[in-house]
């Protein structure tokens, strides 16, 4: 069974590096350059998957918390850490080239939109998440109590977009080209075979941090094992 | 121009980052597959499937 | 024993059995009252500083009030939650709570009642001092706010209570009180300063119905997902 | 597992009985495979070493944790399925008092009546309180007792429900000798009012002493069983286990 997860690991791989290759390509040579952003409308690329696949892991932390919690299985709580983990990584991702893409387009680093403060609200929820676990006294304290958190995060993250909505009131700022001007095809193009690629990598980081997850506890085993037969 | 200079920390941020935690990742998982094979190699007549 | 058979009380006999002792046990030691009114104050003084005397005539009492005194109530409601678990976890008491037939949710609903009540107390003296020290009439504003800050105390007051004990649970996990309940409790915040300002602006509240809603539904939210989490995380 | 017999009778379902009671903490197993059954009127001493499971084995019996697998039957029952019902039936002392500092005796006491649906809650703490022979000191907050003291306010409110089992985890250690002579003069009138109780202790003397058979665990397991009132031999075996 190992071997077989092995190969599917290895294809995982295989597919994230070729269709990154290729989105690449198709950013840098194939999608034409904006016309009024120029140049730095190209981290759209990147930055809009890695932002919607942030989304996603909440989900999957979602999931994983609530199976957690419902079925006490060792599985959903791995799944949980590692969509927690590398949600946090892309969510990371996210709001660094946000600014760096903000500044040339709009001049400015930041502002208090709600798809931004949402994410920003959401590296938090996430960062602790993560910081409980790593207080915990034991690893299955910790796989509870991050399932906790985890829920109350997911639940908020809409009921945080909602409210930050009204709270800045309906900003005429558009964030992503798609509403100025319409996708060039090679945009699109570049758009959906980057949005493949990040998922495809989320997918591969997903699993292997999973698999380190389920062999840490069974690493744990063994050594409770060693130390009960001595 | 200017713009390339963010265009390129973009990217160069996004690709360190993944770096990164693709490493560190891969240390934890050798570190703990060593640590197993050892376990197992020694305890390998025994019950060593505990879980 | 020869006498009736204990019966089970019910969800809300316990709860307010729970709430009652806390009360009880504040009521002797007064030690949350204390820390957190004396807390409130200080922080008070310290944005006094931040801002200068006179930044509420400056930039208008709705702008500068709401965030000071929802900052300062969240802070020092952090420090009430702390000691509010702090207390049970002491002789470990909680675990004997734990043992009797009563339901978990019924223990969040006691410890978040008596934490709604402290929290109020706190602001029937939060809001007098904010008035004098940062000279605004509040008084005229007393009776909007004596719906829009209770309706939102329940929120905090629940969130509060779940957060107060998940960390209760970790070693040394009280530092983590405020850097895991305040990224949660955002849209209370939000929804608790433009009330507030709304209320301090003399704004009809029927401008503000969806905030209103909004916080009602939190409201339930909260209560219902802490019912529903809280035997998980009082498990061990 | 052995289970020896004993004089006691053994007729209906046992009081409180562990079948293939196990636990695990994530990886580690805390517990595994445990039987165990206690009949009424025939208290039971568990022995063990630090982190053999002893604790956490009281904790799955009082219900308060959930067993990865195998069961605990109350009377018959399971606490878990049964819920409150079952969980009326046994009361808990531990190391810790359990006790609120700040409240007094009989505030505490009162309280956890209140919580177990007790009738008139106030008559039962007093009542109480006179029979651990603190009824002059049940108006003083928890907080101002010496241990001894606490541990017999302890365990007034682990009787407040008058149920049948008790479940003692070291509820001795750290009193002196006169607060134990107290405590086991408690222990003995609650015997007297046909109260069982599982004992898990450090000091086999004391268990001995306490209770007419004992089981030891070790790594989790039942390493050992025996009685304390049969042959020598048993008594011998318990002693043996002594670190």
């Amino acid at each position: 069974m190992r071997r077989s997860s092995d190969l599917a690991m290895s294809a995982l791989t295989v597919a994230t590096a070729g269709s990154m290759a290729a989105a690449l390509w198709l950013i840098f040579l194939v999608a034409p350059e904006e016309r009024v952003m120029g140049a730095v409308q190209k981290i759209f690329y990147v930055h809009v998957p890695l932002a919607a696949i942030t989304f996603l892991s909440v989900f999957l932390l979602l999931t994983g918390a609530a199976g957690y919690l419902w079925t006490r299985r060792a599985g959903f709580d791995h799944l949980s850490i590692a969509s927690a983990e590398v949600g946090w990584l892309f969510c990371t991702l996210v709001l660094v080239t946000g600014p760096i893409w903000a500044k040339p387009a709009w001049g400015v680093w930041w502002t208090w939109e709600a798809k931004l403060t949402t994410t920003l609200v959401l590296w938090l929820l996430l960062a602790g998440i993560l910081l409980a676990r790593a207080y915990a006294s034991t690893p299955e304290q910790g796989a509870r109590i991050a399932s906790v958190l985890g829920v109350i995060a997911a639940l908020d993250v809409p009921i945080v977009y909602k409210a930050v909505d009204w709270w800045r009131g309906q900003h005429p700022i558009v964030f992503g080209p798609g509403k100025t001007d319409p996708l060039a095809p090679g945009m699109l193009a570049a758009l959906l075979v980057s949005m493949g690629a990040f998922l495809l990598l989320f997918a591969l980081l997903v699993a292997v941090r999973a698999r380190l997850a389920a062999e840490e506890d069974r690493l744990a085993a063994l050594l409770e094992a060693a130390a009960r037969s001595r | 121009m200017k713009s390339y200079a963010f265009l390129f920390w973009g990217y160069a941020a996004v690709w360190a980052g993944l770096t990164i935690y693709l490493i560190a990742l891969g240390r934890r998982l050798s570190r703990v597959s060593r640590r197993l094979d050892a376990l197992e190699r020694r305890g390998g007549g025994r019950d060593g499937s505990a879980t | 024993m020869s006498d009736a058979a204990p019966r089970p009380p019910g969800f809300v006999s316990a709860s307010l059995a729970i709430a009652q002792k806390d009360l009880r046990i504040e009521g002797r030691t007064k030690e949350t009252t204390l820390a957190t009114v004396l807390f409130a104050l200080v922080v008070l003084v310290v944005f006094a500083f931040a801002f200068g005397g006179d930044a509420v005539q400056r930039a208008g009492a709705g702008t500068i009030v709401p965030g000071v005194v929802w900052v300062t109530l969240a802070f020092s409601g952090i420090v009430g939650f702390t000691r509010s678990f702090r207390l049970e976890r002491e002789d470990d008491a909680l675990a004997a709570v734990a043992l009797a037939p009563v339901d978990r949710g019924a223990v969040f609903a006691g410890k978040a009642l008596a934490n709604f009540v402290l929290l109020t107390a706190l602001e029937t003296a939060l809001f007098p001092l904010t008035s004098v020290l940062l000279d605004v009439p509040l008084l005229a504003a007393a009776a909007p706010l004596a719906l829009v800050v209770p309706l939102h105390t329940v929120g905090l007051a629940c969130l509060g209570t779940l957060f107060g004990a998940v960390v209760s649970r970790l070693q040394r996990g009280e530092a983590l009180l405020a850097t895991l309940m305040l990224p949660a409790a955002t849209p209370l915040f939000l929804s608790a300063v433009h009330c507030t300002a709304s209320a301090i602006e003399g704004t009809p509240l029927a401008a503000d119905r969806h905030w209103l809603l909004l916080i009602g539904g939190l409201d339930v939210l909260y209560v219902l997902v802490a019912l529903l989490l809280f035997d998980a995380i009082l498990e061990d | 597992m052995p289970s020896p017999p004993s004089g006691a009778s053994l007729d209906a379902a046992p009081l409180l009985e562990a079948r293939g009671l196990t636990r695990r903490f994530g990886a580690t197993i805390a517990l595994e495979g445990i039987d165990l059954a206690v009949r009424r009127g025939e208290p039971v001493a568990l022995f063990g070493e630090n982190g053999a499971g002893k604790t956490t084995l009281l904790r799955l019996l009082a219900g308060g944790l959930k067993p990865t697998a195998g069961g605990v039957a109350v009377e018959g029952t399971d606490p878990r399925r049964a819920g409150a019902a079952a969980r009326s039936r046994i009361g808990v002392v531990s190391h810790q008092t359990l006790l609120y500092g700040d409240l007094t005796a009989e505030e505490n006491l009162v309280f956890f009546a209140t919580l177990h649906g007790v009738p008139s809650p106030a008559a039962r703490a007093r009542a109480l309180l006179r029979e651990v022979d603190l009824a002059e000191r049940g108006d003083d907050p928890v907080r101002t007792f010496s241990r001894g003291l606490r541990q017999r306010v302890a365990l007034a409110r682990a009787l407040v429900h008058a149920p049948p089992i008790l479940l003692l985890d070291e509820p001795a250690t750290g009193l002196d000798a006169r607060s134990t002579a107290a405590w086991r003069r408690a222990l003995a009138e609650a015997a007297a009012r046909d109260t069982t109780w599982i004992l898990a202790t450090h000091d086999v003397e004391e268990g001995l002493a306490l209770c007419p058979r004992w089981v030891a665990i070790r790594h989790g397991r039942v390493a050992d069983a025996g009685s304390s009132r049969g042959p020598e031999a048993d008594r011998a075996r318990a002693r043996a286990l002594a670190p």
